[in-house]
């Protein structure tokens, strides 16, 4: 038995990704917990902010919404929607943004809205928040998912935020300069994107994980050629998971 | 309650601010962000006077969306997100009004919706935006045609051109802008001559505010003159946007106030409970709107410890320590 | 220099700041306001390092615009108004310079250049309004053709468009976002973190340093993280944002700083002198420029006199009484 | 003789133009005069602002340029040109601007960029600021002339900013849905425009000057059909110019 949680494998494995000096666009949960554990571990200089419009809080406590009071406390700058929007967006910040998914297909592209028919859906969800936008405009984003055969789906039943489209140049080709998936962390596996066809692949399985495990749990096929075996948090990782980013354990 | 001449004619009851500027059918932006500045006790005082068939323009909303769905007021929703943090990752009775069919909706993004908001404010017709290419926010119009061009709703729900200052392919969004009838601010000071002043983010109740044809403001505190004029590089909005000043402290319930009070976690997990269940949520309606009189007898419901708990430390701004769960 | 480990790549002198950021052709955009917070520092600073062919992009400027005009290092300017108050209803060089034929410029409005910095700051190609209907703004190009899509140059100077919202007859102007190489902010306090505070009105700098692809933020003080951090709704720019950090106390004069300095009417009526005769204004130069190798010099050349007259209160922002005729 | 100056009876004769409730943009000079004497005198609930973004300011001194630092202290709110913009503009508001011209022409249409030709002008002026977006959106213009022929113009050199364009509903069909030239006043009248045709006439003309003299110094034919005497300021209007408004007579 590892001596990690699911949640906690995926907090690192997502902020891993965070380089110094990156912008990075948190969501609430999971996202929250990774944007912080990765400025506490790997990149001290990154900057994390909320599209509410709170920049680079002091986090004492884990905020549980983009507009907790939390998020608006030793910040640089407490501002609004337009404003973060336009920071994620900025052609002079590298930003990464973390988002969560009801669906993902294998180009990356994102249903938070609905399951079913748009107009009399079987399940709505909240719909796209700043998803659709943050997709479009940051430098990567990084997407949690459940790993489930019903989530990884051939075809979405809305396409929410755009990944890489149909994959290729079709991004680019939509008038999108930038940005595109750059990694989904489940609680298997990291799936990455390859550089020419943009389709997922296997990239780290965790460990104990089959790589049977992973393509029996995924809705469309997927290339395992080039996977190999995730490392896994450290005990100083857990340390800081535990102790500093989320003590309460609200998330954790 | 008119000891401000200054504002004389604009401070008034919240029974009194809603008789006058809100009506059936009327378009409402609400201010706050999920579960922070939701103008709660303007949405109960909607409910209580059982306004109907209201138009709700929304970027992320939570607790007083919600309440307002699940009451019945609400006829069409232009929405981003519907959401309660993690009481309710998606907001219980929207998602049921929505999967039985009861309301109208149209979906947006939520920058889509700020800057429709700051095109209204500005007095533009529309304004660009690479966002939503390739997303079927641009493939799915929640609203049926008959409906275009009505009243307040745009005649199209976007229009893609190609930028004249290209000579490449590029396509670019153009949103609609938004003037609605009304919005709701909740604010932490209101200065006795109308100025307000919001702490923290100030989310897009700034754009929504003057993109509208009507201003109410709720208020924790009226302050003195000589306060919000010392430092106005602080102050967010101009007195003559504001038609209506109520002082409502905790008028955010059960969501946060910066500096003032945090969520509310116990009753936002009661909302969550009943919200599930349709008997139980209009028990709820019963028993905490239309069987509260005033916002004071409200505030005796949720009762001295929870207020305690939820009281914000003033420097930090929320209630430290508090539990979440 | 360097006590600031969290910006010690950013804290520099004006000269090096000067030498990294802004080259000869660069699409300069200057902070303040016509007699208010110029970069008059940087501006100097450019002067004697010699720096030509300079793109100006500005709403309404004064003193900065006419003495790096009046110095040769400009070559196009695109701008609303040029104009130092009752010093000078329309700047002197400024306007010798057009009436010789010796600079490109193309004339927009305020609000027309505040959006364009606003379209470039939201990452927009374009912005509507309708300012400039009927206007010869819009009949007169100032450019030459063959400048059309060079660098940093619109490929049109507007574009008219039908608002396809509206089934009337409905005319639009569309205006092309500015994106230039380095924008010029003079702030009250830049944070040992490197985030920016402007103290008073920010006129159109917020939408400029964002719009830009370089930031360079002269300070009257650099303040400690505890105090900006203590009430960032007050904040201007995050780091992120800025490149060059230069302590230049005073370094707006002889435009004011809220609630450091004001305007100091004796050395803008020496300008006003100088500045209506070429040879005059080359001693000007000499002495008060290429003669300076410091600002400590220049202040010294200003002298304790004229410095204590402009002194500002620190509550009312201005220098009370001082005579500015 | 008169015991008050040009400059003091342009400044009452414009105040009168301003009611409780409406938002006064201000320039400078006998603009800023004309505003603050209109507060003082006619219009206590006016509020005054500057298209640099202070809003109400106190105005304890006179600003003599509307960045000056005393349009700062103590305002309701300090902010910027967008700002200052979209309020001259707000379809809620009431918006009367004060404007000074180098030309003018009889639908009010004004010229404050050049004389001759555009690109090898014979003289240079500071151009639009924002003169064009105020002619543009506010509810109505009032502008300060010194009387002279060359300056009413059958033509002018350059339009700067809309008035009433070419007369009759020209402006409407620009796509301008209000506002237009209010009233012109000079160092030896008020003109006023027609309510059909737009064009200019001679509404009043201040104690002591002819009919003649105004058109003699008017470039273009003038309908002096409605013309009546000025009322001269009172005893107490000039007391509050001169030692309320300004006491430091930078302007007077």
């Amino acid at each position: 038995m590892a001596n990690y949680t699911d949640n906690e494998m995926m907090a690192i494995s997502a902020g891993r990704f965070v380089k110094n000096g990156d912008i990075v666009f948190a969501g609430t949960g999971l996202s929250m917990l990774a944007a912080t554990a990765a400025k506490r571990i790997y990149a001290p200089k990154a900057v994390i902010f909320f599209e509410t419009g709170g920049i680079d809080p002091s986090l004492e406590e884990i905020p549980m919404a983009v507009s907790d009071l939390r998020v608006m406390y030793g910040t640089c700058l407490n501002s609004g929607l337009i404003e973060a929007f336009s920071i994620v967006g900025h052609r002079r910040l590298h930003t990464i943004a973390f988002l969560g998914a009801a669906q993902i297909d294998r180009y990356g592209n994102l249903n938070t809205t609905v399951i079913g028919d748009y107009w009399r859906p079987k399940t709505r969800f909240s719909g796209s928040g700043g998803a659709c936008d943050v997709s479009a405009f940051a430098s990567g984003v990084i997407t949690f998912m459940q790993h489930e055969k019903r989530r990884f789906v051939e075809k979405l039943d809305y396409l929410t935020s755009v990944g890489w489209y149909e994959g290729g140049e079709s991004r680019r080709n939509l008038g999108l300069q930038r940005g595109g998936a750059l990694a989904v962390v489940t609680n298997l596996c990291v799936m990455r994107f390859d550089e020419t066809t943009k389709e997922m692949y296997l990239a780290e399985y965790y460990p104990g994980i089959t790589v049977d495990k992973i393509v029996e749990n995924t809705g469309f096929p997927i290339d395992v050629s080039r996977a190999r075996e995730a490392e896994p948090p450290s005990a100083e990782d857990l340390r800081i998971l535990r102790e500093e980013v989320d003590p309460q354990r609200l998330i954790l | 309650m008119n000891n401000y001449p200054e504002i004389a004619d604009k401070v008034m009851s919240v029974e009194e601010a809603v008789k006058r500027f809100i009506k059936d059918g009327s378009q409402i932006a609400l201010g706050g962000f999920t579960v922070v500045r939701n103008p709660m006790a303007v949405a109960y005082e909607v409910i209580r006077q059982g306004i109907k068939d209201i138009h709700l323009v929304c970027h992320s909303h939570g607790q007083a969306l919600d309440v307002l769905i699940g009451a019945g007021c609400v006829k069409r929703l232009e929405i981003a997100y519907g959401g309660n943090g993690r009481y309710a990752p998606t907001c219980i009775r929207f998602k049921k009004a929505i999967q039985r069919g009861e309301i109208q909706f149209e979906d947006y993004s939520n920058y889509q919706m700020s800057l429709r908001f700051l095109a209204g404010a500005l007095g533009i017709p529309f304004i660009p935006t690479k966002s939503g290419l390739g997303s079927d926010l641009l493939n799915y119009e929640g609203f049926p045609k008959e409906l275009r061009g009505q009243r307040k709703v745009a005649p199209k729900k976007f229009s893609l051109m190609q930028n004249p200052f290209s000579e490449q392919d590029d396509k670019v969004v153009l949103l609609p802008a938004l003037n609605p009838d009304i919005a709701l601010v909740h604010a932490q000071y209101v200065g006795e001559d109308g100025t307000v002043r919001i702490k923290g983010l100030t989310f897009a109740d700034i754009e929504q505010a003057k993109s509208a044809d009507a201003v109410i403001v709720t208020c924790e505190e009226i302050v003195p003159r000589s306060f919000i004029r010392l430092d106005p590089d602080q102050n967010t909005l101009p007195p003559f946007f504001v038609d209506a000043i109520v002082k409502v402290p905790y008028g955010a319930h059960p969501t946060g106030c910066y500096t003032f009070y945090d969520y509310d976690p116990k009753h936002l997990n009661l909302y969550k409970k009943v919200a599930n269940d349709d008997g139980l949520f209009k028990e709820y309606l019963d028993e905490w709107v239309y069987g509260v009189s005033s916002y004071d007898e409200y505030l005796n419901k949720v009762g001295s410890e929870s207020l305690m708990k939820i009281k914000a430390n003033p420097v930090l701004g929320y209630a430290v320590g508090l539990d979440r769960k």
